[in-house]
């Protein structure tokens, strides 16, 4: 039977590459993976395309890759208190861009649900419309918004079982049910392991089909 | 002259308009302190951006779970019926009108509307858009809550944003320290007004012209509005 | 409070005027509101414009709307097995607009979530492209799809709470959970009733701010 | 020669194919049967797009449950780990690329591997597209399972397919009553082939054609494939 645990963090990132674009889940701290924060900087990796709403505010988050300057771009919403983040960002090093948190979410659930993008009225005559195809429908002016895809992504949920079903907690759901969509190797960082029946299949938030790696933080 | 209301009398002054049983986003900051001056039985619903519906108060000091928290990453309760839901469906519910009211504090709102609250596109910063601008394009009603000058005085309320906006024609009525205003087709119109001050003193303090057309209600120091 | 628990199913459809566009959920019986059918055939309203998966098949479903007469035009994807449809199609007095389901799906969520469309790879090539705009993004070619909305949304649910909060059972919640979002009055028929709180807030699939009227049915 | 396989016979030969722990959708009509042949200990999760993940065989009599079907509107039980989901996310799994393989019937494919399974195009009788579409444009793998040629004995499988299309260039493997095709960027490549059977009567019955490149495999008649 399809087992998806993995030993620890580490396992979790195995194969990321310098230039790969990894999804990290989380608003703030909840739905954060905090686990695969040390160990993706263990692997050397660089030149990385971070998508996230955040761009990171303590000493175990996102900011810990601005230090080490492991990140080439981010795509985010939400960049303010992230001081490592912007110290890069003003000295020219990281480059950023900026998404309406909603827009953001839409175009990583976009990539994960096949469509070739959408038509958003957010950003309408506003500097987010710079750039981007206009689109007039029924007389509505929209912004075509184009999918987001991830080589990785990274998301903290609350139980997994071995198949890879996943529930969350609370408010720590925030974009990690549609970035499990969307990325090629999609690794949840859980509270807790819980026996294949154990998870209600009413309440099962990401069916397994979107799983390829679960582990539990060495704490 | 009266002073301009304090934050709290603000505060409350929004909470006294919400509507009975309405679905309310309050915006990070200053907006958040509304849900503090609900009246009871209300029946307001707070929305959170993060996906949390019927957002309770800060729980007491050591029982804050981390996983609860509201737009401005602070830990919140939840009160009996809410839910919780992904980005995807708390922006679809954002975006999709079906919100009634969303509360967001301002740099500058436009005689007709555009709202300028995401950047006074100072160097150096880096800027941060969050879901604001998705709230301004999405909720049936977009009210505005600041101050009603900068802190040197400047008018906020102007014929035209200075700031990089937001959104277009957006902002549907206009809370401050001295008064509400209605946006219209017609133009600003005032609504009330802090007592004993005069229109034609608002009006020095603001850029885009205002109409007192009908009666102007009276705002008492504690953010009460009288008829 | 809010309580938006209505007394039947006639209570739930009032308002319901000629020519509306109606949503009805529904994969064969599982999420279809059954009691709704008859209700809008005692409002003796016409020329509906009905979205749904299906047409009916058998005697208490959209099959009675179709014997009545009252539907102008329908958009679905699967109407086979509907006998009573199938009639009226053949008489020319009804209008089909058929749709692939994922893309009859996504379009109603398009309609909720204030979308004014998106691209879908699905129909490229076939007669599903036919008078749609083709839109070339990264060198793939993809179909521009519009929203669908609603006047009424009527589906089934399992549990209900007086404020509207809905969870439902096993594959019965298929197109209602999109449908609850994607109408200006959303009407739903529910197994039981329960108390305010009683449902977890992990488990609630649609909140409440989606519904504006709960009902039983009178059995 | 050996009659054509069974659709028992040819449902196992599908079966037996299927990859280990692979999360694959079953068509509605004879792909549906494939399921009562997965070889025990497999670990195949089935999809079912009305938001079944993990379906399990029909409910002893008397004990099945309407809210619990699955493609052909027939009941389904769940197997241990199964979940339930709405269409959007259903067929976000089908469109995204997250299915493994797709069984799917069809009327006719063609050598390119376009498929035309929705409609005969036949006058009168209302069409209907259903999910497949969707299926044949998103799994990661399309196969094909069906009679090698129609009732009267035309061939299925051709140079372009003159019913209307659901997909063009999808189908990446064909299974019939008689063979099993690759199909490929070269054309049609026979894999396997009905014992005693030869390759030129194959393509007597096949309009596009075929290839025999490496060692074609023989299938005996209850539907194993023997290297």
């Amino acid at each position: 039977m399809r087992n998806v645990i993995v030993r620890d963090a580490g396992a979790a990132v195995e194969g990321i590459k310098d230039g790969h674009t990894v999804m990290v889940g989380g608003f703030g701290g909840a739905g954060l993976p905090k686990g695969v924060i040390t160990a993706v900087l263990d692997k050397g990796v660089r030149d990385l395309v971070v998508i996230s709403n955040n761009a990171g505010s303590s000493d175990d988050d996102l900011s810990l890759w601005f230090s080490a300057k492991i990140v080439r771009k981010i795509i985010c919403s939400y960049p303010r208190s992230a001081q490592q983040f912007a110290e890069q960002y003003r000295a020219g090093t990281v480059e950023l861009e900026l998404v309406p948190q909603g827009t953001l979410v839409e175009r990583i659930r976009a990539g994960g649900a096949g469509l070739g993008g959408f038509l958003s009225p957010v950003g309408v005559g506003t500097v987010f419309a710079d750039g981007k195809e206009k689109v007039t429908v029924q007389g509505h002016e929209f912004l075509l918004e184009l999918p987001l895809h991830a080589d990785f992504t990274f998301i903290k949920g609350h139980l997994a079982d071995s198949l890879g079903n996943i529930t969350y907690n609370k408010s720590a759901r925030n974009h990690c049910v549609v970035m499990a969509t969307a990325g090629d190797t999609v690794a949840v960082e859980v509270d807790r392991i819980v026996e294949v029946g154990e998870l209600d299949p009413e309440n099962i938030v990401t069916p397994c089909v979107f799983v390829d790696r679960v582990f539990t933080r060495n704490l | 002259m009266m002073k301009p209301l304090s934050r709290d009398a603000l505060a409350r002054m929004v909470a006294l308009h919400l509507p009975n049983e309405g679905f309310v986003n309050l915006g990070i900051g200053a907006p958040t302190q509304v849900a503090d001056y609900l009246p009871s039985g209300s029946g307001v619903m707070l929305h959170s951006e993060n996906g949390v519906l019927n957002v309770g108060p800060k729980p007491p000091e050591g029982q804050e779970d981390w996983d609860l928290i509201n737009a401005g990453k602070m830990p919140i309760s939840l009160k009996r019926g809410g839910s919780y839901f992904d980005s995807s469906l708390s922006f679809a519910m954002m975006r999709g009108g079906h919100l009634d009211v969303a509360v967001l504090g301002a740099f500058q709102v436009s005689r007709e509307g555009d709202l300028a609250n995401w950047t006074t596109g100072d160097n150096g910063s880096p800027p941060g858009i969050g879901g604001a601008i998705d709230l301004a394009v999405g909720a049936k009603s977009i009210w505005v809550m600041m101050d009603h000058t900068t802190r040197d005085g400047r008018p906020r309320i102007v014929e035209r944003c200075g700031y990089p906006l937001t959104a277009r024609k957006v902002v549907t009525r206009i809370f401050t320290n001295l008064a509400i205003l209605d946006v219209t087709d017609n133009g600003l119109v005032v609504d009330a007004l802090l007592e004993d001050m005069r229109v034609a003193e608002l009006q020095a303090l603001t850029e885009a012209p205002l109409l007192a057309l009908g009666k102007v209600r009276t705002i008492k120091q504690d953010g009460a509005v009288l008829a």
